[in-house]
């Protein structure tokens, strides 16, 4: 086990650059997500990091040690594949084997470590089957047991859940968060799912045609985004272009004057987008502030609107009211009043 | 899509026609390959094995058999590990103008028979000519004419199974630390199992059942079956010759039927 | 997968190789063709298309070709609609028996061309004894036995363009008011076409370039080109006939390129 | 235009029920969904009303005229396919007019009416495309125009929008809804997507093997299950096992009593299960109630709790609570105390 530093990591093809000067580190025991949009690089990355991949440019460190020019097969990572890439024609338990043997670990041991290895994927009663005659989430766990069987340096996961449906997406998740901090593994997976990536990671690397958006935890990405791509990937998002007008002000393009952080629009002087979570927006039903109800979605939990207000259009999402509140009863055209916490409102440079 | 009534009769009358038509002719042979008189009467005169044991008498037939096998055998062993090889490096890319082979890999199907048999000769005498050997009735000139047979179906065969191949499950295999010769030893090989035993039946078919490629190449004492059939119907037929066929298409028909376990044949073909 | 440089560099050369000897004869047979010599020499004595004058001069060759392109033709109009009318049953499930069906149109690769040709004649002559007509050296039993040839290929061919067909475009068709026939003829049938225009291209091929089935069924005065190629070559081997097969090899190669841009064969042959 | 009636409407394939005794009226000008995962007979119920599969009981009237037993051909509806189905070597235009053509409308009217129909779906600039030259959304386009131009009595709609990526998606789920809306089209849409049939529908007809569940609003189905399938298939739902206990208390299997609505108890004396929406439940972070915190999942606007209460797993979901909130901080093992008003709390009857 060590820790994975990737230092200005770049692959181009041709003239084409699929990934652009990545630096990251992935400490001892912690799980990075790398999530982003297909075709942003994320996968590219990832097959560096394994060896599938030669760099264009830059470093990769495992455990401190240079791998960039090693190949493959002498790096000590561990891959889950997306389509699982067993081996069709060996056993569970010779697929698991196939590491050990390769390590020249002699038989004795080498069973030991497997039924140990299946075992932790409560798949040892299943070590004499075919990967065929077995489910998608067995298949996946026999992967998983495959890549960790090996003790490898680095554990490598390649949108591990895609294959799998909605409700054993959940369980799978769970299950391989718990066996990667029970074992303490250096972790990085890759992911298009922002939800997965939220629910599993330490830390997330957000990356768009490319290059690294922002870097941080859940919390960091959702309540600080520095990016509007990250402020838009990661949770829902208003999104309004304008400028700032001092004092504590943002004047949208369409004209309305919207209420934003002072201190925060001084520190931001190239501001070009108001960014603000539809669920930080507080609804009245009065004609005062001049909004005017465009839309109402009943969603079960939480309700939508999308309110006009002075030529801007903006996403509203509330925990569905009462049926005792008089917002229950809002209908499309109705006045409302907006409002929200200066705090809420973020401002962002313009879209690169 | 349902059809009306009386144009869905006549479509499966078409259709059944058509079916038996094909069939009509196998089925005759093997018949008269059983009849005990050369022209079929009705009642039938009794069945009898005679034109069998009639036909392994006869020199041709059984030496034309077994040179068949022997020429089958060799071709299959020498053509499919070289269009394995071939379907490896096109799958795997690491041969230029992708396209070319492929139109070239259908080239037994594109260039006639005797076309090429012609060419194959003319091509042997020139050879002869300027190596100062023997091609043309030998057995090592026959063999690799009909390697030339082989490879092209192995190649299809192969390719279709390493189409299916999953790439990752070698990428798995080097991420667990296996170096390539191992990977391709221990994972790609036992994937490619399936077609390669197709690609052996099949060219052992295509093989045995050759005729343009064989009839000029054939030595004195060397004749493939197909061509001992060939010489012995300029001078007469008889239910003989129909024992011959029978055994032939029963040959090859259950071959095809083996390779079918293997290999789905009417996907790859 | 990157494999070790030296057995990289051998594999090349097999594969390298191989493709070599493929192409070889069909070279050397062009080559031959428009040199002035029966023999080959360095340097060459000088291009010619003397051979071409002579092979078209020659009336069996001339004849041969007409009588193939005339088999060949209406071999490929009566086959195709029966083996795509046959190829919508079975896609349809209107057959029973799928699996028995499909192994039925391998049997062009399975059967022996011989022993079809063998069976064919055989099965003709007893016909003729029963229905008192002439049919092994008529017109007619050779385009019979040539609509045998092309019906598997249709069917295959056709199949294949029948699979990538979206059911539901028939539906909607049906949906917006389209009677049966109407769904046919106007969604169905224009979506079947690349698979028939590949079939028809390739049935004429398969007919134009058979030798075996032809062998026993031509008459006098009808002989095919790949027969009269044949009986020539019994005489003599001289430069005409590779500008005999040079021309043949052009066509079919021809008509192989012009269908690959309808229906990828490399798919579905 | 007209109504839709089902009647009693079965489907069996030999000993098997693809649908049973499916009733149902979708008024003029209503858009009603089929909800349920994939086996439910959604779409066998569709394409029988489209006339693609024969119904083995039961009737269909179609402004109040009984086309059970008439061909597809000759049945007035409108499809829009998953596939989309277009025609390939029809171009846009030609694809829209087929309908008209098996009309024998004539070709001016036939012009000017494709025209129109391309117009309302914004792509009468494309009118000489072939649909593989156009994007998976216009193909989406085309196939609506193409249902709609023939002015169908029902328009029937199978999972119109599975094979739109997830923008696109709550794009045309808009603009389907809209037109459905202006054109007062009656309206059948199967789908397996909650959400898609919360936005969507007027009324929601949910299935699960052959059977319907139960029919409803979405705040219907949402607010008053009755059906614990349904319960766990619209939104998320703690579903708790147990018995009612006099007065006014639920005894989970585990052993925990909860609170729940005395005069709802009486009307239900079979309740076997308790349900509790994750968003209905309150959270103080005092040891009093003596629950204990398993696990906590920030998801950004929301932030996912699971609860251990005396031997019982609750999900709870919040609004992520503010920077200020000692909510915020809480973590894994902490003591909480849970809440919820009794009419929150549902009883259904056991699963069948």
């Amino acid at each position: 086990m060590g820790n994975l530093v990737l230092e200005a990591l770049c692959k181009r093809y041709g003239s084409s650059t699929a990934v652009e000067r990545v630096d990251l580190e992935v400490k001892q025991g912690e799980m990075v997500a790398l999530l982003g949009p297909s075709g942003c690089g994320k996968t590219t990355t990832l097959r560096m990091v394994a060896g599938f991949i030669p760099p264009s440019e830059g470093r990769i460190l495992i455990g401190g040690q240079d791998v960039t020019r090693r190949p493959a097969h002498a790096r000590d990572t561990g891959m889950v594949f997306q389509s699982y890439a067993l081996f069709p024609h060996m056993t569970v338990g010779q697929n698991v084997a196939f590491g050990l043997e390769m390590r020249k670990v002699g038989r004795a041991e080498r069973d030991g470590r497997v039924m140990e290895a299946l075992r932790l994927v409560r798949l040892d009663h299943l070590a004499d089957r075919l990967p065929r005659q077995l489910s998608g989430g067995q298949q996946q766990r026999v992967a998983l047991a495959r890549a960790l069987v090996v003790n490898p340096a680095v554990f490598l996961l390649d949108e591990p859940l895609s294959n799998l449906d909605a409700k054993l997406r959940g369980e799978v998740r769970m299950e391989i968060r718990a066996l990667q901090q029970r074992l303490g593994l250096t972790t990085l997976i890759v992911t298009h799912d922002q939800e997965e990536a939220l629910t599993m990671a330490d830390r997330l690397v957000v990356m768009e045609r490319g290059r690294v958006r922002q870097v941080g935890t859940a919390e960091e990405l959702y309540e600080n985004p520095t990016d509007p791509f990250v402020a838009g990937f990661v949770g829902r998002c208003n999104l309004i272009e304008g400028r700032l007008e001092a004092p504590g002000g943002f004047r949208a393009a369409s004209g309305a004057l919207l209420h934003c952080d002072v201190e925060a629009a001084e520190a931001r002087p190239d501001a070009a987008l108001l960014a603000l979570r539809p669920e930080r927006i507080g609804l009245q039903p009065d004609a005062e502030g001049g909004g005017r109800v465009a839309a109402v979605t009943y969603l079960g939990a939480q309700t939508e609107y999308l309110v006009e207000q002075d030529g801007t259009s903006l996403l509203i999402i509330r925990p569905t009211p009462t049926l005792a509140d008089p917002l229950r009863r809002l209908a499309v055209g109705d006045a409302v009043t907006l409002s929200w916490e200066a705090a809420a409102a973020r401002l962002l440079p313009a879209a690169t | 899509m349902s059809m009306p009534a009386p144009s869905r009769l006549l479509f499966h009358a078409v259709v059944a026609a058509a079916f038996a038509l094909m069939l009509a002719p196998v089925v005759m042979v093997m018949v008269i390959s059983v009849f005990r008189q050369e022209i079929v009467s009705f009642p039938p005169p009794g069945l009898t094995l005679d034109w069998y044991v009639n036909a392994w008498d006869r020199q041709e037939f059984a030496r034309g058999f077994v040179s068949s096998l022997q020429v089958a055998l060799m071709a299959t062993l020498i053509g499919v590990p070289t269009g394995t090889a071939a379907a490896y490096a096109i799958a795997r890319g690491w041969l230029p103008g992708k396209g070319a082979v492929n139109t070239l890999l259908l080239s037994p199907l594109a260039v006639p028979g005797v076309v090429a048999g012609t060419a194959l000769y003319m091509f042997y005498l020139r050879a002869e000519f300027w190596i100062d050997a023997d091609i043309t009735a030998t057995l090592h000139g026959l063999v690799a004419a009909h390697v030339l047979l082989t490879i092209p179906w192995t190649v299809r065969l192969v390719s279709a199974s390493l189409a299916q191949l999953d790439r990752s499950a070698e990428e798995a295999a080097a991420n667990l630390g296996a170096r390539p010769f191992t990977v391709f030893r221990r994972v790609t090989l036992p994937m490619m199992r399936p077609g390669i035993v197709a690609a052996c039946l099949f060219s052992f078919i295509q093989s045995f059942e050759n005729l343009e490629l064989s009839l000029l190449l054939v030595g004195p004492g060397r004749t493939t079956l197909p061509v001992a059939m060939l010489s012995y119907l300029e001078f007469r037929i008889d239910p003989t010759l129909a024992a011959v066929a029978t055994v032939q298409i029963l040959l090859v028909g259950g071959l095809m039927l083996l390779t079918d376990r293997f290999v789905k044949l009417s996907r790859v073909v």
